[in-house]
Order: structure tokens, then C-alpha cells, then sequence
């Protein structure tokens, strides 16, 4: 079910800034990937071109490959829409639809594109992914409520069970838990845990130890200097990155003297 | 339709006559046409008449155009602007028919503070309305009026701001027997130069004069509310506007000369000195066609139908109750009947 | 969750017909609107090119449509600018009421009131104004002629309270909302640093307000009031029926003689008009259509412009 | 570098203690100056017989004087000042409150008898005198206004999606938003016109017809509608587009099940706010509805009655039943104030009901 | 010239929420107090009570004592207006009046009393200002420009002249450095050293070194527990809170263990 990504001398811009240069690497099928980097490296704006989502900002476009399952992503045959089915998506703040209950909000993805689905299949689907995201014995008795009404931990995980609803290969997560306490932080990282037996995840995290405790792979992107676009520095096995990195600059940001 | 369109039981002439009549023109016969089209409905439950008051003009021009059946005008047709030749074609070449139907003395009401009546010769009335008397103490007036106790304020003179009919004929009148003291000749329009309040309608200036200070305005008598009305200057009399004196102005005034026999139109003799005779008058006409045929028979049958409404006794009668106008005269009315039951449908 | 599941469709491409007409739909409502307003100005200067050579009867008795139209453009002014001269102070003090004196609290209803005058339709205010203002205000009018009559402006006689002034105040207090809302808006996006720069300085509230609020509003100001202009020129019914007019040009207030607007002559005379009278006052139309673009097109550029700069 | 030696003051011998206690008027200081500029005022108008306007003006003259004065004799000018704005700041409003509060007492006050059970049913078909009502009116008001919203809010909306969800900022959206907001201030009149011309040219002098001031109406409402929408469309987060589109929504399903429904209630708020607006037109009504007696439904089928129209022509018509037919313009303004403040309300209700979700 | 300031029980409110209580503590003439605290336990909050800014925020006010020279600031004797001249303010980002020029911006609070100035007296307020706030040299061939075309540091220093200008006897400043990079950091940092010797400085900070580097005196104020109010943990010279504090919670937060 999960998949691979190779990804070759992808160049991301936003209309004529160029903020990520030259990224290669290979993304594990059914393994945790994890981006550190300072603010502004591009952490975010190389996820987002995995999915395609990047370019839903106007003006941004991206040049390179990016491989998954045999087809190029921006090839032009390729439709943006179905891409990001397969290949899920997590915010860094919680954004379930604030018109929708939760039991719709998990649906989202499949009742908004007019999919006809029975009753029992649609519940059946409410369920899975709920439990799926360890959500559904907290809110099973409340499916109807808003899922606004949720706390911040619980929103969270209610926009991974939307994610994981529509049965995506890959789950790409920017910063999850970065507005969130500890309790609900350590419930979603036991969730990447679980997850990562059926998903390729791939994570952006500002948090190093974040990183060290929930990865496979760990990649460091960073900036030349100001103004100069992002690249990536090092991908390693969480393992080598954290304790013997390649880098020296990466050591330097592990080890908290810059960033 | 709404709860009181159903009052037909009331309906006294079982008539069978149904359709739609939709006719139009001079705002001035608005409120008599409003009268008259209650009592034809009345009597004809399933018609339904609308008056469009869109001014003669407009009258004329849809009449001409085909859109109205019927009109009504302040003025008759002539050729000055090919108006009567279009009529003609209009009617497949017969002569139009124009009668008279609505006459309504025109009245200077005012709001003058202590007088209740007020006797002005023509000369007077040019001078305040051209804006050369402005005292109401001023000595053509207390010459006129040596009982009355003449306020010295100023006169505030009210006059139609908009293009009528009424201002036509009032200033008619005022060029015909003011001689000098009126000089802007007969004109719809109110020539600005002569300054005094404008109001909107018949309506407006018996409002602005209401609430005016020693103010005065000319408006259709019928409408002028609980205003005093001034007596005009006729020969040596001062005659009141009501709805008697102004219909003898037919009986004394000539017909225009040189018309097809299906028009009787006036030309009013404003310097008339007959006795009881209120010279400032609005006529109104209506204008149809003497046979109607094809596509506009219904409508036809319909026209002659109201019409003859409108000039028998009764609808006279009614207009002059509701409207304030002044019923045509037995013999006028008689000669006029006749031509709307000439009125053929093919 | 390890089910299997049949083959996946692979991300090919599919039609996008669903967004292309949506898009479509959007972008075509958008055109529409630019069309309308196409449309206004060609139907009107259709309809009103005829009138161009009107004069005499056709011209309601002015020898051609500049005499005609030219007073009542005067009027038209004159009653919008005095109106502005009433309401613009008026609508600060409100919008500062609002926006800076209030109580939070309060602030929220005092400005639905303020919007419920702009929910009055027009044609009520021009009941009130005709039934109740203008016979009230005459003794003021009386006074203004007796004591302040050797100002142009008040030369009376007052004999009437439907004069321009009338009109003009009505024009206010409709125009006073407009300029109130957006006055209200500018004033509470003053930066709330500037705003405590001032107080911490030991700036009284006037000082406070005067120091960073008007300055930074400025523009935001310049361009209500356009906007309140734009208003007043074009309302018809309120003048339509507090006015007495005569068609003249005179600045005197108060007099019973008094100019006319356009809009509120063509609302009266329409109805009657016919033939090139409805060509002539459909241009008269287009003359209006005209000066509030223009007065609308300046005040959206001077708040375009202060955006910018603030 | 020392400050002290580039610094005069600070060779001022021992600094004063700190000036923190200014003198103050007390905290009551401005309704009692209120109360006893009401007082002299009133005790003045008594003696001297003035009207009422003159020992309101009075008063209020007294006030605004006798406050900053008293302040600036004990608190200083600055205060004064600061007393003398506040007090005409508030004053303003109270001023701008006059007109309001007499119109709305004036239109209760005159058009509250009228107001019957067949005022509100009949029409004024067969009716010279007393009697007949507004129903024909109401419903021509309802028909027409109903026509220019079903015209509008889909164009409106439409546009605002194109504005802000499609154009962005290119050319084309900045110059429709320029025109709309240049056509909101097209005056009713020309609107009135220009629907008059379009039907001219199509059917002929003349011609009076429901639509077409539904269409004249259209012309004022459009933009309003477009300008709330779009304001409606910005509040909504760029979150929840990008939340749709990562589960592979299409753009337009985005739109119309996430984006829409989630400002749907300030989109009603700005569609009502736009009824409420053009439902007291009257001027476009004139020049191409007309009006009429009779009730008529049909809005492609001649003239029609409406509200404000029917206001107008009641008071301007005038003759022998002028009193009764200004007492049904004043019933019929109460009528039509009734609604459009209802509609405003309403529209700040939803407003609030729906106001969008930000946080928990 | 410079005053002290006793603060006993001071409870601060915004409407019903408690955003800071019970403080006691006396801030010493001519010296600079630093306050430290994570975000959100009301540090600025605090501050702004010391010259009733606070109660400028709608529903804003406060109970308890706060007594500078013999007199307390919240009795209703005293005029805010007058308590704000003569305690000054310096906020976290530069306010320069965007409408003025530089002399006018520094002239700001002058002008407020003082309608007539001779320009000479003038003058002489903008050179004194400008030359203590270190920015004369860097401005005064464009007093006449306006004061937003400065650069951040520039402008916090105009900020810092304009309220020396109007010669107040205490400094309140609210992380005057948080907007502005290294150098300009250090610029203010100098300047502060140099007002304490006619000034009393107050300052909020974030940044333990500059706290640690500037105060004499150091505050750390903390939150119990999210959404409780914030109170003063431990005030003490800034050697002691930097070495060997009282509390272990200063402690664990001084050296980065939480926050
Ligand atoms: N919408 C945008 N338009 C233009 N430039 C952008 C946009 N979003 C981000 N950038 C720029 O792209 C670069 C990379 O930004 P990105 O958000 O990917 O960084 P990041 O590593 O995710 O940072 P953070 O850790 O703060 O989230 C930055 O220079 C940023 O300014
Ligand atoms: N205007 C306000 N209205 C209501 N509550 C406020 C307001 N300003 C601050 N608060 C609350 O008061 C508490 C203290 O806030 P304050 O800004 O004083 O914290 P701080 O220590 O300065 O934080 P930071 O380090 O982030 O500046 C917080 O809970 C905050 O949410
Ligand atoms: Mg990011
Ligand atoms: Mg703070």
C-alpha cells in the first residue's frame, strides 16, 4: 500500500525567488521521514511540493522530479487532484471544517467529491479512521458535535483521521504537534508509531528530539546566508544524523549552538 | 386579486362586457378619470380601465403610436407638428374624434393670515404672479379689497415648477386680458424670470401654499382643499371659481374654425364680461378614433363603452363629486354623446 | 488497517470539467458587472445623444439642453456640498464617539443606530422632510433672514421651509451613515503602538486623537466624505419631494426660489415626459451618471492611495 | 561621554518632587454642569418665553462654554480642551440622533391608525375615498425585490469568487473591483434610467414593467452583494481551501462545499443588508414599474404597485381625498420602515449567529 | 531627580480575568530592574501598571498599591496624564509618529505643554534628547526627514529620545530590543547603562543574557498553570537570581529547562 519517492534536483520557487535548491533524496515506503532545519529553509515549501500542494500558491512553481510509484509527479499528464489523494496532508495548526461535525469532517474527503456511499460503509468509515487515529473512544459519543468543539490535540488528530479516511499512500505532516501540549504531542507521536506500518510518513518538526524519537530518516535543510535559498544538507538514518552527522553544520544545529 | 376586487354584486347594469382598457394622458384629468373608471367598473365588473397619467404629450403620442385605444389632452390635435395628419392615419384616415370632457375652473387659493376673501383683478393677478406686486398691502389690491384688513407682508406666489397644462391655460388667460402686466405669453412651462415658489403638481402647490405664509397659487379648484379662493375680475363683477360659472366658458367661447365635424374643440373666450362667467378654466379633451376594427375591436367596444360612461349625466355628475369638475352642459353634453355613439367597431 | 484494497487508480489525469466551468461561471459574473456598467453608460448616452439637439418646447423652453441641464447641475452641487458642510463634522464627532469615546460596551449599539438612519428609505425621509422639517424649521429660516440677511446666503424673504437649505440638511442626515461607517473603520485601524505612543507621552485623549488618529485617517477621511458626495448627489426622492423648485441659480438658502437637482427633476418630470423630452431628461441623467462616477472614481483612488501609504 | 555635563537641567539644584496631583474637577463635574445649563436655560425660556429649540440651544451653548471653563479655571487648558471635545463629540451624536429619533416617532405616530387587517389586504382597486389598503403594494415590493435578489446574489456571489478565489489580485479582478465599488455609488436614478432605456429599446416607448425595475434594482444591489461576499471570502482561512485541497478536493467543490458554506453567514448578512437597501428604492420604481391600483403579480406584465411608490404618489396626487391619502402614505411608510429595520436587525442577528469560528 | 517605586499587593485585572497577582516589590532609584518570566505571565502586563497605562486597555484595572515619591498612583487624586509625563514609556516595537520628521518626533511630548517654544529652546530639547539616546550623530543632518525612514534600531532610539525629551523620572521600556537585530541590541543595551545614572529603568526581557548583562536588580515572574494568573516568583539582585536563585523554578528556568 505505501510507496516510495525519489526525489532529483527539485528546485522550488515562489515566482522568481528561488527557495529551495537542488534537493535528491529517497523516501522510505512504510518508514518515518523527518525535516529539521532553521525557520525559513524551506522545510515547509519541499513538503508541500510532494503533494503537489505547492503549487496552489500563486505564482509558485517547482522544477525537477519527483517520482512516486514508477510516475512523475509533475509530469503534465499527471492531475494534481488525484495526487493529493494519494498522498495525504497534516497542518501544522489543526484546521478541521468548521461548518462540519466530526463524523463529516472525517468524511470530507470522500463525501466532497461526490462519492455516493451507504449508510453502514460511510460509518464503517467514520470508525476505522477514527480509531486509526486513536480518536474514537474519545468523541464516539459525540460524532455529530462540531469538530471545532474538540481541543486543540484532539482537532489534530481528527485532521489525521480525515487524511487517513480517504486512504492515502503517503502522509506528509508539517510541524503536527507545534501547537500543541505535551499530552496530546506524545499521543500523536504514539500515533506515527502505529501509522507508520501501513503509510510512508514524512514529517517537518522543529523539535529535535521530536525527530530523534519518531524517525527512520532524518533530512537537514538549510540556508547559505540569508536571502539564499534553502537545500538540504545532510539525509541520514535518524540514527548516524543525530549522533555521528556527515555535516558540521548539522552537528551544529543538533547540538543547539545556531538556529 | 386582492379581498375588494370582488364587489361585484354591486354591479347595477348586468352588462357582459369584459377585457382590459388601458388608456392615458393628461395628468389633469387624473382624479375625474379615477372617479369615472370606479363607476364603469362598477357597472362592469370583468373590465378593468387603467388611466396612465403620463401628461398630454404622452397622451397624444401613444394614442397616435396605437398603444392607447383612447387619450386624453389639454390639448387638441393640430398640424403644427404633423399631430393631426398622424391622428388621422392612426384611425385609417378618418378624422379623430375629440370632445370635450373635463372642465374644472382653475382657482387662486391662498393662505393669507385675517382675510377670508379676496377680490383681484386680472391686472393684479399678472402683477403678483410676474412678480411685480409684492405687498399684500400694495395698493392694487386694497383697492380692490377696502374691507379687508391687508397684512404688510410679503406675497409668496406658488407656481407649477413642472410642464401643465393648468399653468398653460392660467397664463393663457393672464396674456389674453392682463394686457401689459403679463409677458411671457401662454406657456406650460413657469418662466423662471418671474421668481416665486415652484411646486411639484397640483397637489404640491396647494401643500406649499397650505403651509406657506401669505402665500398664494393657482390650482384646480376641485383640489383646493379647505384654502379661500380668490374672486377674478369679469367685467365689473368679481366672480368666484365654481363649477357653474367655469362651464358656461363653453357656452360663451367659440368653436375653432375649420374642423372635421368629429371635433368639437374651443378656443375659450377669456375676455368674455358675461355675467357669472369664470374665465380661467382648464379644458380637457379625449381623443379616439371613430372606427375601430380588427385587432382593436375588444378594445373598441370597450372605448365606446366608457366613454359614453364618461360623457353621460351620470358620469359627469360623478366626476364633478369626486373631482371637482365642472359637468358639461345639457346641450354640450347631448351634442357629444352623439358623436360617441358614432363611435363604430368593425 | 493493513487491508487490502483494490487497485488503486493511479494519479492520471482527468478532465477538470467541473472546475473549468465553475471558473468559467466566476469569471464570467465578473465580466457581467464590468458589462453592466458598460451598459449603463451606453443605453444612457443612447438614449440621451437625441436630446442634444432639442431646444424650445423639446428643452422644456431653454433653447438648448447646456441651459437646461446647467441649473439643475448647479443645484445638484449646491444641495450635496452644503449637505457635506453639515454632515462631515457631524460624522466624525459620530464615528469618534464610536470609535474612541464610548464605552466598548455601548459603542456596538450607538453604531447600529447610526446605521439604522442609513435603513430609512429615502422616500420616508422625504415625507418627514416635507410633513415635519420644513414647516418646522421656517421660524429658524425667518430668523437666519432677519438677523443674518446680509449674507448671500440668507437673503430670504423665508416664506417657505422647502428650500434648498431643507433639502440640503435632509441630504445629511442620509449622507451622515455613509460617512460615519467609514470614518469609524479608519479611525479604529490607527495603530493601537501610535495610539499608546501618544498616551504614554502624557497626551489627553484630544491630544491622543488629534496626534495619531487624524493624521493617520486622513486619507480614509478624504475619501468617505467623496463617498458621502457621491451619495448626496445622486438622492432623488428626499429632495425630489422636500424641494420647492424653480429651476433657477441663485445661492440665496432660504429663499421661496430655489435651483433644482437632477435627479429629483427627472423623478418629477419623467412621468409626464414624452417624446424628446424623456431623450432630454435621460441625458440630464447621463450628466449625473457622470459627475458621481467621477466624484466615486476620485474617492476610491484617494483611499487607494492612503492604503498604500499607511 | 558624561550626560550629566550636556545637560543644563540636570544642574537644576535638587529635582522638584514629582508632580503626580493635578487639581480636578470632580468625576461629576459634567452632569452636574449638564443639570444646571438645563436649569438656567430652562428658567430663562420660562421668563423670557422661548421656545423650546431656543432653551435646548441654550442649554446646550451653556454647557459647552461653562465646562471647559470651570475645567481650565482649576484643571489647566489642556483639560479644558480635552472636556470641550468631549462634550461636543457627544453632543454630535446626541444631534445626529434628533433627526432618527423624530422620524421614527413621526411615522409611528401618523401611520399607526391606518394600520388595519384590510389596510394589509385589499388594494386600492374601486377606492376613491377612505378605505383600501397597501396589499397590492406589499406584494409588488415583495415581487420585485424577490426578482432583483434572485438576479443579484448569484451574480453578486459568483463575482466575489471570481474576485477572490480565481482573479487574485491580477488585472482584470483589481479593475472589477474598482468598478464595483465606483458603482456603488450610482445614483438610483440612473439605475431607474437605464433600466428604462435597455426596455425602451427592446419593447418600445412607453413600456412599464416589474422586471424591469427588478433589473434597475439589480444595478444597486450587485454591488453591495459582491463587496460583502468578498469580505466574507477574505475571513475565510487559507487553512481550510488548503485543508480540502491536500484530500484532493477539486478547486470548485472546494468553493462550494467548504469555502461557501463556512462565510455563509456573513454572505446572508451582506445579501439582506442589500434587500433591506434597495426594498425603499423608489426613484428607479418610478420611472419604469410605475404604479397602479390594482394588485398584478405578474412582474413582465405592465405596471406594478410597490411600496415607496405608492408613498409617493399618495402624497403627491392630492384632491378631494388628499387627508385619507396621506394617511395611507404615512401607514404605508410605517409599513415599509417596519420591514427594511426588521431586515437590518435580522441582518445583525445572522451576522452574529454565524459570525466565523476563529479558535475553539 | 530619579524616584523609587513600592509595589505592595498589586492584583491586575483585564475585566474579570486576574492577569497578574499579589505583587509586593520596591524598585530602587537609579539602578535598572529587569523582569524575567516565560510568555504570558504578564510581565508587560505588570510594567504597564507602573504608569496606569494599563487601565488605557477597555475593562482594564487594578487593585492594590503603587507608591512613587510618597504618592500612590492609583488614588484618585492623582492625573494619569501627568503620571505618564513623568514615568516614560519605551515599547517592544519602535512607534515613531509615522506623520512627523525626526525633530517633531522627538518634540512630541514638548509640545503637548509647552504651545510656544522658542526655537533656539527647541533646538536645544532635540540635540540633548537625540545626544542621550546616542542617535545624534547618526541623525542630525536629517532631523526634518521622517522618523519611520530610520531603521529599526534607529527608530527604538528615537523612541528613547522622545521620551527623555519630556525628562521623566522613570524609564519603563517593554523588550526594547525584541524587534531589532545584534548591533542595534547592543547600541540600546549601552544606552541603558548610561540613563541609569539619571534615570530609574525598568525593563522587560526575554533574552536571560541582556537581563543578566543590563539589570542591577531582576524579577522573574511565572504562571502556575495555564489560564492562572501570573504572580512574582522571586525578585533579588540580578548577581544572586543569575548564581544561586531562591526558587527552583527561576532556576530551572534560567538555565533553559523550561519555557
Ligand atoms: N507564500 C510564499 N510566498 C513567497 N515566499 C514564501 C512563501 N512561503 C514561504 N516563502 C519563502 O520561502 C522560504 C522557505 O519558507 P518555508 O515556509 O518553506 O520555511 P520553513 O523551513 O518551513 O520555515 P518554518 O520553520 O518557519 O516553518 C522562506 O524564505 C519564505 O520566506
Ligand atoms: N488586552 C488584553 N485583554 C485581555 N487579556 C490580556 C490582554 N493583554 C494581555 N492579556 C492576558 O494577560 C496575561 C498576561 O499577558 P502579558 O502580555 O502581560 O504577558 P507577557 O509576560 O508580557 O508575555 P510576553 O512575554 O508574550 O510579552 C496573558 O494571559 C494575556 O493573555
Ligand atoms: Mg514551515
Ligand atoms: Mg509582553
Amino acid at each position: 500500500m505505501a510507496t516510495s519517492i525519489d526525489i532529483s534536483d527539485l528546485n522550488i520557487y515562489y515566482g522568481d525567488f528561488l527557495a529551495v535548491e537542488g534537493v535528491d533524496m529517497t523516501i522510505r515506503a512504510r518508514s518515518v521521514t523527518a525535516f529539521i532545519g532553521p525557520s525559513g529553509c524551506g522545510k515547509s515549501t519541499f513538503l508541500r511540493s510532494l503533494n503537489r500542494m505547492h503549487e496552489v500558491i500563486p505564482g509558485a512553481r517547482v522544477e525537477g522530479k519527483v517520482v512516486v510509484d514508477g510516475q512523475s509527479l509533475y509530469d503534465p499528464s499527471i492531475d494534481p487532484v488525484a495526487v493529493r489523494r494519494q498522498i495525504g496532508m497534516v497542518f501544522q495548526r489543526p484546521n478541521p471544517f468548521p461548518t462540519m461535525s466530526i463524523y463529516d469532517n472525517v468524511l470530507a474527503g470522500n463525501r466532497l467529491n461526490a462519492k455516493r456511499m451507504k449508510k453502514s460503509e460511510a460509518d464503517d468509515i467514520v470508525e476505522r479512521s477514527l480509531r486509526g487515529a486513536n480518536l474514537w473512544t474519545e468523541v464516539k459519543d459525540r460524532l455529530g458535535k462540531p469538530g471545532m468543539g474538540l481541543s486543540g490535540g484532539q482537532q489534530q488528530r481528527l485532521c489525521i483521521a480525515r487524511a487517513i479516511a480517504v486512504e492515502p499512500q503517503v502522509l506528509l505532516m508539517d510541524e503536527p504537534c507545534s501547537a500543541l501540549d505535551p499530552i496530546s504531542t506524545a499521543a500523536i507521536e504514539d500515533l506515527i508509531h502505529e501509522l507508520k506500518s501501513d503509510y510512508t510518513i514524512v514529517i517537518v518538526t522543529h523539535n529535535m528530539q521530536q525527530a530523534a524519537r519518531v524517525s527512520d530518516d532524518t533530512g537537514f535543510f538549510n540556508l547559505k546566508a540569508a536571502g539564499q535559498p534553502g537545500h538540504l544538507v545532510e539525509f541520514n538514518a535518524t540514527s548516524k544524523v543525530f549522533s555521528n552527522p556527515d555535516d558540521p553544520s548539522t552537528e551544529a544545529y543538533i547540538s543547539g549552538r545556531f538556529g | 386579486s386582492a379581498g375588494n376586487a370582488d364587489d361585484g354584486d354591486a354591479a347595477s347594469g348586468s352588462n357582459d362586457l369584459a377585457g382590459q382598457l388601458a388608456g392615458g394622458g393628461a395628468s389633469s384629468q387624473e382624479a375625474a378619470q379615477a372617479a369615472w373608471i370606479v363607476g364603469f367598473q362598477e357597472a362592469n365588473p370583468d373590465v378593468t380601465v387603467t388611466f396612465d397619467p403620463i401628461g398630454s404629450g404622452g397622451g397624444r403620442e401613444n394614442f397616435i403610436s396605437g398603444a392607447f385605444p383612447f387619450a386624453g389632452s389639454d390639448a387638441y390635435l393640430t398640424d403644427d407638428e404633423g399631430e393631426l395628419t398622424a391622428a388621422t392615419e392612426r384611425c385609417n384616415g378618418e378624422a379623430p374624434v375629440e370632445i370635450p370632457n373635463y372642465v374644472s375652473p382653475i382657482a387662486l387659493i391662498f393662505n393669507v393670515e385675517g382675510v377670508d376673501e379676496l377680490n383681484l383683478a386680472p391686472e393684479t393677478v399678472a402683477g403678483i404672479f410676474a412678480g411685480e406686486i409684492t405687498e399684500w398691502d400694495a395698493p392694487e389690491i386694497a383697492r380692490d379689497n377696502p374691507d379687508a384688513d391687508l397684512p404688510s407682508a410679503g406675497i409668496n406666489a406658488v407656481h407649477r415648477s413642472d410642464e401643465s397644462g393648468t399653468t398653460e391655460n392660467f397664463t393663457h388667460y393672464l396674456d389674453v386680458v392682463a394686457g401689459g402686466a403679463w409677458t411671457a405669453g401662454a406657456v406650460e412651462v413657469w418662466p423662471e424670470e418671474f421668481g416665486g415658489e415652484g411646486a411639484q403638481g397640483t397637489s404640491g402647490v396647494v401643500s406649499a401654499v397650505k403651509s406657506g405664509t401669505n402665500s398664494i397659487g393657482y390650482a384646480d379648484a376641485s383640489q383646493a382643499g379647505g384654502l379661500a379662493v380668490a374672486n377674478v375680475g369679469v367685467g365689473s363683477d368679481f366672480v368666484g371659481p365654481t363649477a357653474d360659472a367655469a362651464a358656461k366658458i363653453l357656452d360663451v367661447s367659440p368653436r375653432v374654425e375649420g374642423r372635421d365635424d368629429s371635433s368639437i374643440v374651443f378656443d375659450l373666450d377669456y375676455e368674455t364680461d358675461e355675467a357669472g362667467v369664470y374665465p380661467i378654466v382648464l379644458t380637457s379633451y379625449l381623443l379616439a378614433c371613430p372606427t375601430y376594427s380588427g385587432d382593436e375591436a375588444e378594445a373598441g367596444e370597450l372605448t365606446k363603452a366608457y366613454l359614453t360612461y364618461v360623457v353621460s349625466e351620470d358620469g359627469q355628475a360623478f366626476g364633478a363629486e369626486e373631482a371637482g369638475s365642472a359637468p358639461l352642459s345639457d346641450e354640450l353634453r347631448s351634442e357629444v354623446s352623439d358623436l360617441v355613439e358614432g363611435i363604430t367597431v368593425e | 488497517m493493513s487491508t487490502t484494497t483494490t487497485a488503486r487508480s493511479a494519479p492520471t489525469a482527468v478532465s477538470r470539467r467541473g472546475d473549468a466551468v465553475f471558473a468559467g461561471l466566476a469569471t464570467g459574473a465578473g465580466l457581467l458587472i464590468m458589462l453592466a456598467l458598460a451598459g449603463v453608460a451606453i443605453f444612457l448616452i443612447i438614449e440621451g445623444v437625441p436630446a442634444i439637439s432639442a431646444s424650445g418646447e423639446q428643452a422644456y423652453g431653454k433653447d438648448n439642453i447646456v441651459l437646461y441641464v446647467w441649473p439643475l447641475l448647479f443645484g445638484t452641487l449646491l444641495a450635496a456640498v452644503i449637505a457635506l458642510l453639515i454632515a462631515t463634522p457631524l460624522a466624525i464627532g459620530v464615528a469618534l464617539v464610536i470609535s474612541h469615546y464610548a464605552p466598548r460596551r455601548v459603542a456596538r449599539p450607538l453604531g447600529y443606530l447610526i446605521d439604522l438612519l442609513a435603513a430609512v428609505p429615502s422616500v420616508v425621509y422625504g415625507l418627514w422632510g416635507r410633513a415635519v422639517l420644513a414647516p418646522a424649521i421656517l421660524p429658524a429660516y425667518a430668523w437666519l433672514a432677519d438677523h443674518l440677511g446680509w449674507l448671500p446666503f440668507f437673503d430670504g424673504p423665508a416664506r417657505t421651509g422647502r428650500t434648498i437649505l431643507t433639502a440640503a440638511i435632509v441630504l445629511a442626515v442620509m449622507a451622515l451613515p455613509i460617512i460615519t461607517a467609514i470614518c469609524r473603520e479608519v479611525f479604529l485601524q490607527t495603530p493601537r503602538i501610535h495610539e499608546e505612543a501618544a498616551l504614554a507621552l502624557g497626551a489627553t485623549r484630544w491630544e491622543m486623537i488629534r496626534m495619531t488618529v487624524f493624521p493617520y485617517a486622513r486619507s480614509g477621511v478624504i475619501s468617505a466624505v467623496m463617498l458621502g458626495l457621491g451619495r448626496a448627489l445622486g438622492e432623488t426622492m428626499a429632495v425630489a419631494m422636500v424641494l420647492s423648485a424653480s429651476g433657477i441659480i441663485t445661492i440665496d438658502l432660504i429663499s421661496a426660489e430655489n435651483p433644482s437637482t437632477i435627479a429629483a427633476n427627472i423623478a418629477l418630470n419623467f412621468g409626464n415626459a414624452s417624446g424628446t423630452k424623456i431623450n432630454v431628461l435621460i441625458f440630464s441623467g447621463l450628466v449625473l451618471f457622470v459627475v458621481s462616477f467621477a466624484v466615486n472614481f476620485l474617492g476610491r483612488w484617494i483611499a487607494a492611495r492612503g492604503q498604500v501609504k499607511a | 561621554m558624561s550626560l550629566i555635563d550636556e545637560r543644563p537641567v540636570a544642574a537644576t539644584p535638587a529635582p522638584a518632587a514629582m508632580a503626580l496631583v493635578a487639581p480636578q474637577i470632580p468625576a461629576y463635574a459634567p452632569l452636574l454642569a449638564a443639570v444646571l445649563a438645563t436649569g438656567l436655560a430652562a428658567l430663562a425660556g420660562l421668563l423670557l418665553g422661548w421656545s423650546l429649540v431656543a432653551v435646548v440651544l441654550t442649554a446646550w451653548a451653556l454647557l459647552v462654554v461653562g465646562l471647559p471653563a470651570w475645567s481650565a479655571a482649576i484643571e489647566g487648558e489642556r483639560r479644558a480642551k480635552d472636556r470641550l471635545v468631549t462634550t461636543v463629540v457627544w453632543s454630535t451624536f446626541a444631534l445626529a440622533m434628533v433627526p432618527l429619533a423624530s422620524l421614527v416617532w413621526e411615522v409611528v405616530a401618523n401611520g399607526h391608525a391606518v394600520i388595519s387587517a384590510e389596510f394589509l389586504t385589499y388594494d386600492m382597486r374601486g377606492v376613491l375615498g377612505a378605505g383600501g389598503g397597501i396589499y397590492h403594494a406589499l406584494m409588488g415590493t415583495l415581487v420585485i425585490t424577490a426578482l432583483a435578489t434572485a438576479i443579484s446574489v448569484p451574480i453578486g456571489v459568483l463575482a466575489a469568487i471570481y474576485l477572490i478565489e480565481y482573479g487574485k489580485g491580477n488585472r482584470l479582478a483589481r479593475t472589477i473591483t474598482f468598478l464595483v465599488d465606483v458603482m456603488t455609488g450610482i445614483p438610483s436614478i440612473v439605475a431607474g434610467l437605464f433600466a428604462f432605456a435597455v426596455f425602451t429599446l427592446i419593447f418600445g416607448p412607453g413600456v412599464r414593467l416589474g422586471i424591469g425595475g427588478a433589473v434597475a434594482l439589480s444595478v444597486l444591489m450587485i454591488p453591495i452583494v459582491v463587496r460583502a461576499t468578498e469580505e466574507m471570502l477574505k475571513l475565510v482561512p487559507e487553512e481550510l481551501r488548503e485543508a480540502a485541497y491536500a484530500l484532493g478536493v477539486p478547486k470548485w467543490r472546494t468553493i462550494v462545499k467548504v469555502v461557501l458554506p463556512t462565510a455563509l453567514g456573513g454572505i446572508v448578512t451582506g445579501v439582506t443588508l442589500a434587500i433591506a437597501r434597495v426594498a425603499g428604492e423608489t426613484a428607479p420604481l418610478l420611472i419604469i414599474v410605475g404604479t397602479t391600483t390594482t394588485l398584478n403579480l405578474n412582474p413582465f406584465d405592465g405596471r406594478m404597485a410597490t411600496l415607496p411608490v405608492f408613498i409617493f404618489s399618495s402624497v403627491t396626487t392630492g384632491g378631494k381625498y388628499d387627508a385619507e391619502q396621506t394617511a395611507r402614505a404615512w401607514g404605508a411608510a410605517l409599513v415599509l420602515v417596519a420591514i427594511v429595520m426588521t431586515l437590518n436587525l435580522l441582518a445583525r442577528a445572522v451576522g452574529r449567529a454565524f459570525s466565523p469560528r476563529t479558535g475553539r
